[in-house]
């Protein structure tokens, strides 16, 4: 049963208040065009979870995001994720900060249908400080109450291997999951080339998952080699053909990072005036993905094709200069 | 390599950082090292190339043994994948650390104190409305929890360097015991590893083996050990320090010509 | 830095009463080879972990196994693994049954490095019962008491999403992980076809990991397509190339089944005798594994050879019959 | 296929059971299931063939949408693995039970109880002892607890069907609370699902939506409600039972020149 979709009917099922995990991580596999979407369709009072960078850091300039909890507001090299960064100093988005192995353990109980892990993660710092427990904020501007659990964690000491005091970290739900990727099958077998970030756990366990995919191929085509592939059809609810999905990231295999881009995105986004400016140009300004592509450009985007062996633009060899 | 100095007025002190973080990476060649976005990843390049080729290297993102033809732009960057044993994500980038492999863990931050914690969550007024918002734990949590030991690379600044972080997001020496918050020794919460040296921009800090306070074991050339006083935000002892071996010509000129000639890390 | 070994050599490192998972599961990419160089070395006291198939029940024949935690003792379509059947029904072996989940949660644990996970998983279920509960029994005869966990389980409320009583389920810790696998490089990277099983949790977590291979690739090889690769080489300690070392089971991609071998070996081994007959035939009757194949004989082994695409032998395409 | 009977004498008892088996997964058509080895396998291939196309199996080496070209000999068969959608391991097979998603869990087993408890681990004797030791849990436990309903599959004789099971794999609706043991609803225990239907080789039973007891349901043709009655370790329910239609000829045919050609699984 074919699941393809158009962006708009996809980013449609996104509803306002739903917990939501971006795939990809910093300015690589980010679902951007997805991002995008949702500013445009102007979502709102979403819960974003794990990290905030490139396409996260879209949805909060553009108002989309009412509570972050997660490990990473920064776009890498390009700066703190100038969005959430001005939202955070004048106090107005929620942020519950947890660890990226506490993100990692929560998703894992997600994907292995557990409702907590315990761990030593985050003893011993602020991570498990009351003061800074946001959760119960988050909680109150979820849609889905129930994706969110009761406490943000519980201390109690290793009956098992007299590990000492450790930390259960409760699963993180998630209402919908989006996941920008190298290739789906038609009915949503999903193939990934480099790292799957959290991909994998977060699509397994989500309640609805949309995958933009830089190619839709033959579902038999990507079934010859089942081990290939990272995430089952049975996960998948709708899968949307986005061409340079993730730019100005990088996909690996396929293209490499927009350097200009991403530092014009970095220097105007410092003031909201900054943003709405950006999203006049590539986000209000564009009727979809296509006018977005064609307003780049076709011989800019040709430069960022990723070469092979590599699946990156190598420096010494043209493109990013 | 030739073993011609370079002058100080030929490096940044960006620069200097990285080339003696590289050095000191020569303690790890053969070993495995979990290394952190930033410059953490610019001297590792270094290192490898030149110090410690056989420095096992694993990044958060899921890559075993990664071996960068080009230095990474950031965490997950294509350039980490190619060549590496295994690419999955972010979850198995990490456990290597929980399961006690990681020998070291290497990390930037914007502030540390004279513990060794670190803080790359926030900086001055309050979690909910600060001063300067920062990146978040990242991988830094987990780092100095579980590694071996720790390796920090920082600019020394007076507000950077300071009595107590203003958030603990990366536990040093002495730490937070929870629910109450009291300040105790890490292995009282029965953490092993700790934070083993921090690479500033103007020497190289260690922690005294009795008190664990941070102290001055180098300081770079043209830097003296009054300068250092006057940027750290405690009473550090200077007296334990000499000053470092010079820089080489050779590893600026890698640096700038092989690591990043398109100074995208903006070290120059 | 080359990991390549003899089977010999790798075996050596098994010591007398190391806990001990095999990778893959019933007769599927199973260590045989490397369980009949065990038995041949006489090792003694064996924990063994998981499940108590094909190369498991070998390794009980042999006499080197005092203590079985798992969660499947049978040979499938061939019947109850025969040789841990007589022990058992003899009172000759411990065993301390767990589920199947909870060993892939026991496991999933260990990979992770956190000492337990809660689940639902043997909630209402004689796994649970303490009369039954050999765990303690285990422990005593494990050279390494460190492997084992304090108790079975715990059983506590859920404090995060109201799910009622769990289980908080222990790390399940290996001194040893032996593989069989398709291909490895010669530094250790693993890529396996087909069902993972266990492969991809115990051997990231075992404190030693033997991996045995159909064929051994040159590392630079194997690393041109890092996705593909299913353990990394930083947790492979020995690499050894044995060719159908699954045999008689099958290997997806390289062979199928012996039906009649497993067949003669479900039969010969319901009694103690008969087992020690087969294994004068098929052990001390072999120098080693290269004698093992030529009493097979080439003919034999090329009629089990896969088919691609399929990787296996279709029925309706000559072989097994 | 064609609607022409067969005769008694023309199949065997394992047939008809695999057959009605094959039936009664019409129900789950597009349902998503997660299928134990030995004859569920079987059933569930007759079925996909021929009742239920678009069943989405799951099996617990870790495919998923498994497509079976021909009958796979175990649960990790080669055969599971080329045309499904994802090939992971064992414990990503079964994940997607505890979370929840598995509509429907299709297992075998050596005992059942009146409850629908059934035993995969050890019948007669003492655990440390026992008369007959079996394969042990594998997927039943997991299926018993988290499957939105499980289908039961097994040979029907009076100590293999009866009062209370020697050992309780596969919890049904009257199962264990611990550390005492006390006989307790599985919902009290916050389970949820439970067995829906046991398909014997003389008969189809349910089990009654207040007391939870197994009733007979369907005799196949051939047996007489009294047959079950004496071939049950417990006074079963048979009044509300009537006579199942028919096996027909295309479906013996199909199952053994199509499924089992080879008779691995020794149906005749």
């Amino acid at each position: 049963m074919s699941k393809v979709v158009s962006l708009q009917e996809a980013i449609q099922e996104v509803k306002d208040g739903d917990t939501l995990l971006f795939g990809g991580i910093v300015e690589d596999r980010r679902p951007v065009a997805a991002a995008i979407e949702i500013v445009r369709q102007r979502k709102k009072n979403l819960v974003l979870l794990g990290t905030c960078s490139q396409s996260g850091d879209i949805l909060v300039g553009g108002g989309c995001v009412a509570a972050y909890r997660g490990c990473y507001t920064s776009n890498g090299a390009f700066g703190i994720s100038p969005n959430i960064k001005r939202r955070a100093e004048s106090g107005t988005i929620i942020i519950d900060d947890i660890g990226h192995l506490d993100v990692s353990i929560g998703l894992l109980a997600l994907q292995a249908g557990v409702p907590f892990i315990a761990s030593k993660t985050c003893i011993g710092t602020d991570i498990l400080n009351p003061a800074y427990d946001n959760l119960s904020k988050v909680a109150e501007v979820a849609g889905n109450k129930e994706m969110l659990p009761n406490k943000k964690y519980v201390l109690m000491e290793d009956p098992f291997f007299d590990m000492g005091t450790v930390q259960l970290i409760p699963a993180i739900k998630l209402d919908v999951c989006i996941c920008h990727v190298q290739m789906a099958g038609e009915e949503g077998t999903v193939r990934i080339d480099g790292s799957l970030a959290f991909d994998h756990y977060g699509a397994l366990g989500a309640n609805k998952v949309i995958v933009t995919a830089e190619r839709i191929v033959p579902e038999s085509y990507i079934r010859q080699e089942p081990n290939r592939n990272c995430i089952p059809c049975t996960s998948v609810d709708m899968v949307v053909e986005v061409p340079w999905g993730a730019h100005p990231g990088q996909v690996y295999n396929y293209y490499d990072m927009d350097i200009p881009f991403l530092q014009e995105y970095a220097n105007s986004c410092s003031s909201q005036e900054g943003f709405d400016k950006w999203a006049d140009t590539w986000i209000f300004g564009c009727k979809g993905h296509e006018d977005y592509l064609d307003k780049l450009g076709a011989s800019r985007l040709e430069k960022l094709r990723a070469l092979p062996p590599y699946g990156y633009v190598p420096r010494r060899k043209g493109g990013v200069k | 390599m030739t073993q011609q100095y370079a002058k100080i007025s030929e490096y940044t002190p960006a620069e200097a950082m990285v080339v003696y973080a590289a050095r000191f990476l020569a303690n790890f060649d053969g070993k495995k090292g979990l290394i952190g976005t930033g410059l953490p990843l610019v001297a590792t390049q270094l290192a490898k190339m030149i110090y410690s080729p056989n420095m096992v290297i694993f990044v958060e993102t899921g890559q075993a043994d990664a071996n960068p033809k080009e230095l990474a732009i950031s965490i997950m960057d294509s350039r980490l994948t190619y060549g590496s044993s295994w690419q999955m994500g972010d979850p198995e980038g990490l456990y290597p650390l929980s399961r006690n492999e990681i020998d070291f863990g290497f990390i930037g931050g914007a502030q540390i104190d004279k513990y060794g914690n670190v803080n790359s969550t926030f900086i001055g007024g309050d979690y909910n409305k600060p001063l300067k918002r920062l990146a978040g734990t990242a991988g830094a949590v987990d780092i100095g929890v579980f590694a071996k030991t720790t390796v920090i690379l920082m600019a020394h600044q007076k507000r950077r360097v300071c009595e107590f972080v203003d958030y603990l997001t990366t536990p040093g020496w002495m730490v937070k015991k929870w629910p109450e918050g009291t300040l105790v020794r890490r292995e009282e919460l029965g953490m092993r590893g700790g934070p083993g040296c921090f690479i500033s921009s103007m020497g190289i800090c260690k922690f005294d083996e009795g008190d664990k306070i941070m102290y001055l074991d180098r300081y770079f050339p043209g830097i003296t050990p009054e300068d250092i006083k006057a940027n750290t935000g405690f009473d550090i002892d200077v007296s334990r320090a000499t000053e470092a071996d010079p820089i080489l010509v050779d590893e600026i000129r890698i640096l700038r010509e092989e690591i990043d000639p398109l100074n995208i890390y903006k070290m120059r």
